[in-house]
């Protein structure tokens, strides 16, 4: 099904002896989401619990002049009713969560309208009743006055001098000097190195292009759910569905004015995210619903308030102009990206400037990005935020500048590819990165020598995520039988509790069998920051490491205290003690579950946990191919066959590894032929629904194969790097270049939709 | 709070009787009527499920005719191999409708008294010149089944009345039929566009009879006259395809909305109405 | 001495400065310095910015070592989906 | 709104409900008879999370009122295996890492057991057709189709 591509000269710390990472094992929460058992975010209920519901507006940019809930209060079964006056104003915050970083004046605003409201789906009241049918009613006996104002929702639209603005105190940040008007226009950043006109000066060939994109959604297909229950004494628990437990704490206490050690929250199973669930958007509604009321409150979405009211990712407008030598060799680039923020600041327009060339060793180029606020709903991060828009643009751009110097478009790559010791775009120098192996891979892949047939094209696109560590907490814990369990503070959502038990089972030498992982509360193990930015499987994963490298030390001790030798002289291989002590050769080895056996004698329980804030996460490269169909009289595009190069360091468990390429470049081929936001004139979304977000289905897509090339990061105790945000970046060209060889026509605005073809088929007959 | 009663009701006279009142709706397979009671868009006060009704569900054989009851599901209408070899377009544009969960429910009489213009089997059964039976208060009634739908959303059913069974007629040999429709995914989506077609030849494979309709691309469904003109007399040779095509074009009314352009719809019209009469001419037996 | 590349938003700290050299073993003591020799920079650094050490990404890592010859770029922090 | 009386079959054992006449059959499963393993996705039968098969029909339980289970065979997740004997579906689901969240897995499963009881060697063009009314956006549906595909083979296997 899929290759492996070692690089042994740099492989010193994987591949040596492991006896399970790199196996694939049955996932240990397998069974309970096979038969329906696994506890989802709305699957939890508590005695004697209301149903929540939200107030949404109907518009896309109103002034909120007064809401009277007095019928709704009187409705028998009402118990509670918050809106924006019940929630504390919150000065400017900067929470960093990296490229998205929130504030959280804005997210408490985005959880609850206060003055305006900014986007349709906006919620401006919210409502606990004893039942669901109560709840509706209540939220129909709402009266809310709004003053209708003009809304903008396109990017360049939004960046227009006369555009309405959504925040009358918005100032652009990186320009040279403070603007003297506020407008929508949040962020100005640039990146540059070189001489651009001279490195155009220099090129033979030049290619440019206007590209854009629409927004899409993460999709997740379970919907947000939390129960939420807020005791007379103050302290607080929470249920829900997240990509991380310890973030719905932080930013419920924030929102609320509350204690961090008042809120428990509990991590459910989680039902996709993508980076959407890394914000909260119900928890403090539930929370403050649960105050008034006196009761637990439970809230779950609906897909249609998932689509209004939680986070897509950025719409664009974006320009890329590039010059080439003849031979190949690229001299200058110049890059310009609009993303839409939606209606707060904190588009990824930043993490796109970063990653639009990170591929390539370019002497003179300029990235120049912009963060544009927007009367759709807060982008919030989507696998790789900002990287596919403008890997769009760019890989869009280089397939272009292939075509017109007649070079084959993997060569032409590899011609510009950054290496070891080169800098990246953005900076620092590349270590240890496996780049041009992916372009290797799928050059010498089956499917690149595969002849094409009539109508059918092949694109080619890369794509590079910098993959992120960060502080995270690990226990572990040895039974009186000699297994263990490896607690964690990360949501598990695509397996990470198996690379886990795989991980501290390598580490503990026993089988991965032996090991039990746990995702705990809050309160149950330390901080780890959320599971996203593919972080998981190398900053928890080297927590898990070091717990166990704890407990193999104490198991050396405890064994040394057994046989009355010193510690020195007792070796762990295998998960078993022996003992070096030259006096002592007679004693028999000692295994884990002799030693664990003995615990209460030797000095208690058997345990370590470690928090670390983990730095040095490899970077992420890949490389796709894609071929293509087109039926010329429809317009309509089959996707024929996919291959995913990424080097993903060492592959923990390479099933999973797989499946997240497979599932990002499926995520990817969505975003390229059909899934976009359709808003009505009036600015509502028009398409809020599964039926017609056209997420792919099984019949649209073909088997994905998932080349794994394994260039070892040396942080990492098996070498691992972050394996999730990369694949989802080049798909959307790769499409858009396979669309483009099997039509002869460049496309450049997403998504390719059946009539754009169409239309575009028809302008070439002329 | 609003008052939702549910009737399942035994006999066709009792779903009659409980159809009268004010807010009644008929249920057949439900998979609309479901959807809109949760998105508000349906507020009866009575839901009478057709289901239980003796003969609502089945399909049987009457002198050749096939009588489909309104409660039959589109799985088992895809299931019936006699009239999968008589009317494959009816039943292919019937398997359209939904996922293969839908199929479980859905059917005919539903799919055509929603009145959705984009409905998936409602051109293949104006094609195939089917017949509603219909039931209510004033008796027993025929009607085509391009009478059935006025309006999007809207019927030409009386209060009271509901299709209790869809005739499709009996078929002479060398006659087939096809049904296409456009999407832009593979499956899942509401039809940008769909062409039913329904062609009788003689022994030398010249078209006697061909009924052409079109869906998504008006109001209702389109019955095209001139698309049947086009085919008739001819060996559906590229003339007759061309001159198809264009009255297929020509008889669109379509609107531009999220799911598709006017101009797109016009031209897949034409487009599919080729592709679904080149279909149903080899299945009768023709050869092009 | 560290060798210190800042980007654009950094730059209404220094005046305009993009590159400079710095006196630092630590992340810690160059956020110091830095704060020291343009005021404002090391706060902004510290909340704001990760720090890129011959290559390798470190954020909120002011134990993290830097070498005499390290270089060290300041770039945006990273988060992900 | 008076409730109605339900009596029902659920994974072969009788059970009895009240159900407010609007009620969906998923709604009953999940609020009055526990189980939960049928999920909810969209309401709208567009994501298949909610599959379940009434009366030896594949149906989406969100689209089924509950009312109409009444004298009625409804099958569940929960009853996909033999005791604590996994049923090969969901055991070539484990072995080929076929889910990452999961959240779409009772739905997959109970569409594929429909597909595998009508079809018992489809190929990979009808698996992919039958199961597009359920939508996973975690797997890209390699995994899923491969361990439907060696399911079949392991069922036909079990029947010669």
């Amino acid at each position: 099904m899929s290759d492996v591509l070692d690089r042994p000269d740099i492989g010193h710390n994987a591949g040596d002896d492991l006896k399970v990472v790199g196996t694939r094992p049955i996932r240990p929460d397998g069974a309970d989401k096979v038969t329906g058992r696994a506890a989802f975010g709305a699957d939890f209920n508590m005695p004697g619990q209301l149903v929540g519901k939200v107030l949404r507006s109907p518009h896309a940019h109103a002034r909120i002049v007064s809401i009277d809930a007095k019928k709704a209060r009187a409705l028998p079964g009402v118990k509670a009713i918050v809106t924006g006056a019940d929630f504390p104003n919150l000065a400017d915050e900067f929470h960093e969560g990296g490229e998205a970083a929130s504030n959280l004046r804005d997210l408490a605003m985005n959880v609850m309208a206060r003055d305006k409201a900014l986007y349709d789906g906006h919620a401006v009241a919210a409502v606990a009743a004893t039942s669901s049918a109560v709840a509706d009613e209540a939220l129909a006996l709402i009266t809310v006055v709004y003053e209708v104002l003009p809304h903008v929702q396109e990017v360049e639209a939004a960046m227009a001098q006369d555009a309405p603005l959504l925040h009358g105190r918005m100032f652009t940040e990186g320009l040279e000097a403070r603007p003297d008007k506020p407008s929508n226009i949040a962020k100005r950043n640039r990146i540059a190195r070189g001489d651009l006109d001279a490195g155009f000066a220099a090129a033979d060939v030049i290619v440019e292009g206007r590209y854009t994109t629409q927004a899409v959604h993460q999709g997740y297909i379970e919907p947000h759910a939390c129960v939420a229950s807020w005791a007379a004494d103050g302290q607080c628990s929470v249920w829900s569905s997240s990509q991380g437990q310890f973030m719905v704490r932080t930013y419920c206490a924030k929102v609320l004015g509350l204690e961090i050690s008042n809120i428990r929250v509990t991590p459910a199973e989680i039902g996709g995210g993508f980076g959407g669930k890394t914000t909260v958007y119900l928890e403090p509604l539930a929370l403050a619903l649960s105050r008034q009321s006196g009761h637990p409150v439970k809230m779950v979405m609906t897909r249609d308030e998932v689509f209004r009211a939680t986070g897509p990712t950025s719409g664009s407008v974006m320009y890329v102009r590039l010059g080439a030598k003849t031979d190949g060799t690229i001299t200058a680039a110049d890059v310009e990206l609009k993303y839409q923020a939606g209606a707060f600041p904190g588009s990824p327009v930043g993490a796109g400037s970063m990653t639009a060339l990170a591929c390539y060793h370019i002497p003179n180029f300029r990235i120049t990005g912009w963060d544009v606020v927007t009367n759709t709903p807060k982008v919030a991060a989507y696998r790789a935020p900002g990287a596919p828009i403008s890997a769009f643009a760019v890989e869009c751009a280089v397939d272009d500048l292939a075509l017109k110097l007649g070079m084959d478009p993997i060569a032409l790559r590899e011609k510009n590819a950054v290496r070891d010791g080169m800098k990246a775009s953005y900076g620092p120098t590349f270590q240890n990165i496996g780049y041009v192996e992916t372009l290797e891979a799928i050059k010498t892949s089956p499917h690149y020598q595969i002849p094409l047939g009539p109508n059918q094209g092949r694109g080619v696109a890369v794509g590079f995520w910098f993959n992120v560590g960060g502080e995270s907490t690990a226990a572990l814990h040895v039974g009186e039988d000699g297994t263990a369990v490896v607690v964690t503070g990360n949501p598990d959502i695509g397996g990470s509790r198996a690379s886990m038990a795989m991980m501290a089972a390598e580490a503990l030498g026993i089988g991965v069998e032996k090991v039990r992982p746990i995702v705990a509360d809050t309160a149950s193990i330390g901080f780890s920051m959320l599971t996203g930015g593919s972080r998981t499987t190398f900053a928890t994963g080297m927590a898990v490491v070091q717990a166990a490298e704890k407990v193999v030390a104490e198991l050396k001790r405890r064994a040394a205290l057994i046989w009355e030798v010193s510690a020195d002289h007792v070796a762990w291989r295998e998960g078993v003690a022996h003992c070096l002590d030259p006096a002592k050769t007679d004693k028999p080895p000692l295994s884990l579950e002799a030693i664990a056996a003995q615990s209460a004698r030797t000095g208690g329980p058997i345990s370590a946990q470690v928090s670390l804030n983990a730095q040095g996460a490899g970077p992420g490269f890949a490389a796709h191919i894609c071929d293509v169909e087109i039926d010329p009289e429809t317009g309509g595009v089959t996707v024929l066959r996919y291959t995913a190069a990424q080097d993903v360091g060492k592959a923990i468990h390479p099933a999973y590894v797989e499946g997240q390429i497979q599932g990002g470049v499926a995520q990817g081929v969505g975003w390229a032929l059909n899934e976009e936001y359709i808003f009505d004139r009036d600015g509502k979304m028009e398409n809020a629904g599964f039926l017609d977000y056209r997420v792919p289905v099984a019949s649209d897509l073909p088997m994905i194969d998932a080349i794994m090339v394994e260039v070892p990061n040396p942080r990492h105790p098996f070498g691992a790097k972050g394996v999730g945000e990369v694949p989802i970046v080049p798909p959307l060209a790769a499409v858009a270049n396979a669309v483009r060889a099997a039509t002869g026509v460049r496309m450049c605005d997403l998504p390719l939709s059946p009539p754009k073809i169409r239309a575009v088929l028809d302008a070439k007959e002329g | 709070m609003s008052q939702l009663d549910y009737l399942a009701p035994a006999t066709a006279d009792e779903a009659v009787k409980a159809l009268g009142g004010a807010g009644a709706r008929a249920m057949a397979g439900g998979t609309d009527l479901l959807v809109q009671l949760r998105a508000g868009r349906a507020k009866p006060n009575v839901i009478v499920d057709l289901k239980r009704i003796a003969g609502a569900v089945g399909i049987r054989q009457e002198a050749g005719a096939f009588i489909i009851g309104a409660a039959t599901s589109g799985a088992a209408i895809g299931e019936h191999a006699a009239l999968v070899k008589a009317w494959p377009g009816v039943v292919e544009a019937t398997n359209l409708i939904g996922s293969t969960q839908v199929q479980g429910r859905a059917t005919l009489a539903g799919n055509l008294c929603n009145a959705s213009p984009a409905a998936d089997s409602v051109p293949a059964m104006i094609a195939a010149r089917a017949v509603c039976v219909i039931i209510g208060p004033g008796g027993r009634r025929e009607a085509p089944v391009e009478a059935i739908c006025t309006a999007p959303g809207r019927t030409s059913l009386a209060p009271g009345e509901f299709v209790l069974e869809i005739r499709l007629p009996a078929r002479p040999a060398r006659a087939s039929d096809a049904y296409l429709r456009l999407i832009p995914r593979t499956e899942m989506d509401i039809a940008v566009v769909g062409a039913g077609v329904s062609l009788v030849l003689d022994g030398a494979g010249v078209i006697t009879d061909a009924q052409v309709s079109l869906g998504a691309v008006a109001p209702t469904a389109l019955l095209v006259a001139d698309a049947s003109l086009a085919l008739v007399g001819s060996k559906l040779d590229e003339a007759a395809l061309a001159k198809l095509d264009a009255a297929a074009r020509d008889a669109c009314r379509p609107i531009s909305d999220k799911r598709g352009t006017a101009e797109y719809r016009t031209k897949i019209a034409g487009v599919l109405a080729r592709r679904a009469a080149a279909i149903a001419y080899s299945r009768a037996g023709g050869q092009a | 001495m560290a060798h210190v590349i800042a980007p654009s938003d950094c730059r209404q700290f220094t005046g305009g400065l993009a590159e400079f050299d710095v006196e630092a073993d630590t992340v810690r003591r160059l956020i110091s310095a830095m704060e020291a020799r343009f005021p404002g920079l090391g706060d902004y650094v510290d909340r704001r910015m990760a720090i890129a050490i011959d290559g390798e990404i470190h954020q909120d890592a002011w134990s993290s070592p830097i070498g005499p010859d390290s270089e060290i770029y300041l770039i945006p922090k990273i988060g992900g989906g | 709104m008076s409730k109605q009386h339900v009596s029902t079959i659920v994974n072969g054992d009788p059970v009895e409900f009240l159900a407010d006449p609007g009620m969906t059959l998923l709604d009953a499963l999940r609020d009055e008879l526990d189980l939960t393993g049928s999920k909810e996705g969209c309401g709208s039968g567009d994501c298949g999370a909610c599959s379940v098969i009434l009366d030896g029909r594949l149906v989406c339980s969100c689209l089924v009122l509950a009312p109409e289970a009444e004298g009625r065979r409804v099958e569940t997740i929960e009853g996909l295996a033999h005791g604590s004997e996994l049923h090969p579906l969901q055991q070539k689901f484990l072995e080929h890492a076929a889910l990452q969240c999961g959240f779409c897995t009772p739905g997959l499963l109970m569409a594929s057991k429909a597909l595998l009881d009508v079809n018992p060697d489809p190929t990979e063009s009808e698996a992919r057709y039958w199961l597009a009314g359920n939508l996973c956006r975690c797997t890209g549906y390699d995994k899923i189709i491969r361990a439907v595909m060696d399911a079949a083979a392991e069922l036909r296997q079990e029947r010669v």
